[in-house]
């Protein structure tokens, strides 16, 4: 066991009181919702596409300090992408840029709550807009065994 | 034994557990029981004893070990009529735990009473064993499930239960003794007084309110009672249905198999004596037996006793916790209508955070919400902390739990 | 570890019940394996290391010894999946038994998919378990139940499952893989390609097999498969229910509670990933991690070891059995077609005096129906006495249980 | 624990094999089957009842040496009783008879599963032929409770 305390730093707090992209896009291409079933965090994220990239995206819902600021994190470097650059985005890409690599099992959960939630809504989106079934399969699958 | 502080630190030697040191070498404080407790070396050792001398399947065999095990398993039964007062232990069905309990009347009671358009009442501060089951029911019978709201006091609204009854279509009242977030100690008198006057049925979810409290089933009045074992110092899988017989009696079977049957012929069968009809399978002997030398535990001590030692402890806590500046404490204070459960929110922290930070310190609470969302939502929060006190907590582990949430503070800014 | 004789002496060391002695100071012989096994004491320490060092509810809490009880539970399942070959762990529920597998089946498959009409198959040689929740569901459906007959050497006619799927009415076809009662080891391979032929689920009932012989689930085919920890060494009161995944996703919860549900709601609910939708409540979490050190056992003997152990036991009994006078042993004597569980009758003494008076000896041998009392009536007997092997037992003990037949004979002035 | 095997007398083993009063009775007044869901034991009695005596009875059905022998007496014991004095025959009758006072709890159910069978068979006959609702209860209750 190694102690977790020292991943409360300041950036983590500050994120946790001021989220990046917090909020609802009233005109989205595409939304999700998901929860964590042990805690209660609960998460939407609303995105606009153009032109297969990300133009605006923004999320709501209720977490830890861990949650809002992963969430945050992940907004803000999905924002601009392009969807296939967004299908590339794992979970150290969020966990590393916040020193979150050794979170403890129960925690990831909470961590890694919005990507499931990003992979769900761009999963939804390319059911509606792409044939390639098979892709969005794998796509669904890899929402689904993130943790 | 006499009900002092001191009395009760003495028993803390019992719990191996509690010499633990967790994190950074911090001694543990375990304040999450009203998930589940520790559990006292006369407990484990009562399970090994059963592995290593006694072990068998039980009821069927003529052989020597069938015989001990067989009356091991069964005397457990008759500890358990002692200690919640039951007349007749063929009432008594052993299951899981709480959850189990619950699903087996809904399943086995409910579906062949609950018609379209009965309503069964539950409550707002139900744990999800107690309104899950109910909502699978009443959406298969196309039946209703009403809710009896809850006072900002974290009391019931008992008017809203006489509003139902008038309805004439009540057919089920179920309750928990004492809320696993709030400790709020339901007025089951009153509410079972009701019930009868409109002769409809009352379940009592007891998981809570038998580990701390005396509880005497006869006098209580309902007709289904449910608690778990490992909520009382017993092992982990075992647990108590008590039906009225008259109810019972009208109950049809839960899961088949062997046991619970008389006669099995290729297109028909026929049913065993209560409560073996309701205990399907090998069973958990082991975890009966270890329930069993739980119960002994606690009647030694005595449940008076623990109430007691709750009362001091809580009433304490609360006062060191309302010192805390940005402390939050729900649920009622008057200690005689609450059990040793408290559940705060600390400021904007979230309580995940609260419980994490706290941990370092070797301090175990819970946080979320509790399998209680509807309450949850009643309270409008998305979560809260917990802290639940057992016989072996100390005032001192409360000072520790005070200390550690000035880290909080301090970590958090506050 | 080689598989001879002298190394599976050395294990009865494991074992402490084994220094027992029962009655008149009779070292205790114990071959009633079909019905529980015995624990060694890696299962039974590990059991009291949990509850002495680990205790703590499981997935909800974010404190230390919550993270180390999630973690040997959910290593308990990774054991399973590599024991008998399961791809994937979201597939694998914890369940009390095979008993209750089988029900869960029943209620959260059948109730939803049985309709009117719908034919579903079982066997002649079928534990209670296998057949009791099939006569509740067809009962309820207006549906029928089937039997796959059995033939005078013990083995089933597969032809009568022909005859079953041609009628293109056949939903399910349930078998155990080997009986409890001969021994028979059932051809899942045929069966299941039939099946699969017909567009029919299967359902393995593993309860005898899994213990004593290599189980390979993903190469067997079938779509559910059940099996209980304590007849393999692991405590009472766990057990596993195998779903494959494509299937499960199509099943609706069965009971409702804590840690199945995603997001509860006063009047709708959404339900949690596999496997949690089907694991409700507090699950027996001290026995899942006494079960995944049962599985360490055996994986250490190897299973390919255990069942030759099994086989020469097996042979001797049957050479030994079949010598003495007024002996009938049913089933097959094809050593590969059959595993170590021996029924017989001893001329017109009723197998409970038989196992009453070995047991003096100290032997303990079952007698009774064994929860099968369709293949009793298919045997037109009302009872068979039935001694079962396991890794610890030796020809030694073969020999005693001959010798106590000499003093049946003797009393029964046979 | 005491040892049991002394529990094999002649006697038992006699009745065994030649159980007293056994076969059917074609045209009984009262018959009753039960069965011990743990060993399969299985005992049928029919009998003729005249004027409140039992002028007849008769069993058949399968058990254990203990269970026939019971059985056996039982029935003898029962032959030419007044109904009332039926209703008093205890285990302990039975039990004493064939010296099985002693025995284990597993097997007592062997032992007295005719006496349960005897006493659900008189409850249905006076449930038929009395009004006296609260004294059939009762029998009802004691069978029910014997073991
Ligand atoms: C073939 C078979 N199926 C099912 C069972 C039932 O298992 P359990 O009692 O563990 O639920 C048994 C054991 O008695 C068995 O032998
Ligand atoms: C009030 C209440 N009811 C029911 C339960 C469920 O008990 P179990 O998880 O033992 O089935 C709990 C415990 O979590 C509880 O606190």
């Amino acid at each position: 066991m190694t102690g977790n305390a020292d991943i409360y730093h300041e950036i983590i707090i500050d994120y946790s009181r001021n989220p990046a992209n917090f909020g609802k896009i009233e005109n989205h291409d595409v939304t999700f919702h998901d929860s964590n079933p042990l805690c209660g965090d609960s998460i939407d994220i609303d995105m606009k596409i153009d032109d297969n990239k990300v133009t605006d995206i923004k999320f709501h819902g209720n977490g830890c300090a861990i949650c809002m600021a992963c969430t945050s994190v992940l907004t803000e470097i999905t924002k601009g992408k392009s969807l296939d650059d967004v299908r590339k985005i794992e979970k150290h890409d969020i966990l590393s840029e916040l020193g979150l690599e050794h979170l403890q099992a129960v925690r990831i959960k909470c961590a890694l709550l919005s990507l499931k939630v990003l992979k769900s809504a761009l999963y939804t989106y390319l059911a509606d807009h792409m044939d390639d079934s098979q892709g969005v399969d794998k796509l669904k699958e890899e929402a689904s065994s993130l943790y | 034994m006499q009900s002092t502080q001191s009395s009760f630190e003495n028993l803390r030697n019992d719990f191996p557990i509690l010499k633990r040191t967790v994190r950074d070498n911090k001694p543990l404080v375990y304040l999450d029981n009203a998930s589940t407790t520790q559990k006292p070396n006369q407990v484990i050792d009562s399970i090994t004893d059963f592995y290593r001398n006694h072990n068998a399947n039980i009821h069927r065999a003529v052989y020597a070990l069938a015989e001990e095990a067989t009356e091991a398993y069964e005397a457990t039964r008759d500890k358990i009529a002692k200690f919640v007062n039951i007349k007749n232990r063929q009432e008594i069905i052993f299951v899981r735990g709480t959850t189990e309990a619950i699903n087996l009347v809904a399943y086995a009671w409910g579906r062949p009473h609950i018609k379209e358009g009965d309503i069964i009442v539950t409550t707002e501060y139900e744990h999800h064993s107690n309104i899950v089951p109910w909502q699978l029911l009443t959406q298969e019978k196309h039946a209703k499930l009403e809710y009896i709201g809850m006072g900002d006091n974290g009391e019931l609204i008992l008017d809203d239960l006489d509003k139902y009854l008038a309805t004439g279509k009540v057919k089920l009242v179920t309750f928990s003794l004492m809320s696993n977030v709030l400790g709020t100690i339901t007025d089951a008198k009153k509410i079972i007084e009701k019930c009868k006057a409109a002769d409809v049925l009352t379940l009592i979810d007891g998981a809570q309110a038998v580990p701390h409290m005396t509880v005497d089933i006869e006098s209580l009045g309902c007709d289904f009672f449910a608690f778990s074992g490992h909520k009382m110092l017993g092992p982990t899988g075992i647990g108590v249905l008590w039906v009225r017989k008259s109810v019972l009696e009208t109950m049809v079977p839960f899961h088949g198999g062997g046991d619970m049957i008389r006669e099995v012929h290729k297109y028909e069968t026929t049913w065993n004596d209560l409560p073996y009809k309701f205990e399907a399978g090998t069973p958990n002997i082991a975890d009966v037996v270890g329930f069993g030398a739980a119960i002994d535990y606690l009647t030694k001590i005595g449940m008076d006793n623990v109430r007691d030692h709750e009362i001091e402890l809580t009433k304490y806590a609360i006062e060191k916790l309302s010192a805390v500046k940005g402390i939050h404490i729900y649920g009622t204070k008057d200690l005689s209508k609450r059990g040793g459960v408290i559940s705060f929110n600390f400021a904007d922290v979230h309580p995940h955070d609260v419980a994490q930070i706290v941990d370092e310190e070797g301090i175990a609470v819970r946080s979320g919400h509790h399998c209680a969302q509807v309450l949850m939502e009643r309270l409008n929060v998305a979560a809260t902390s917990r802290a639940s006190f057992y016989i072996y907590n100390t005032k001192k582990e409360v000072d520790l739990l005070v200390n550690s949430l000035n880290k909080v503070a301090k970590v958090f800014k506050l």
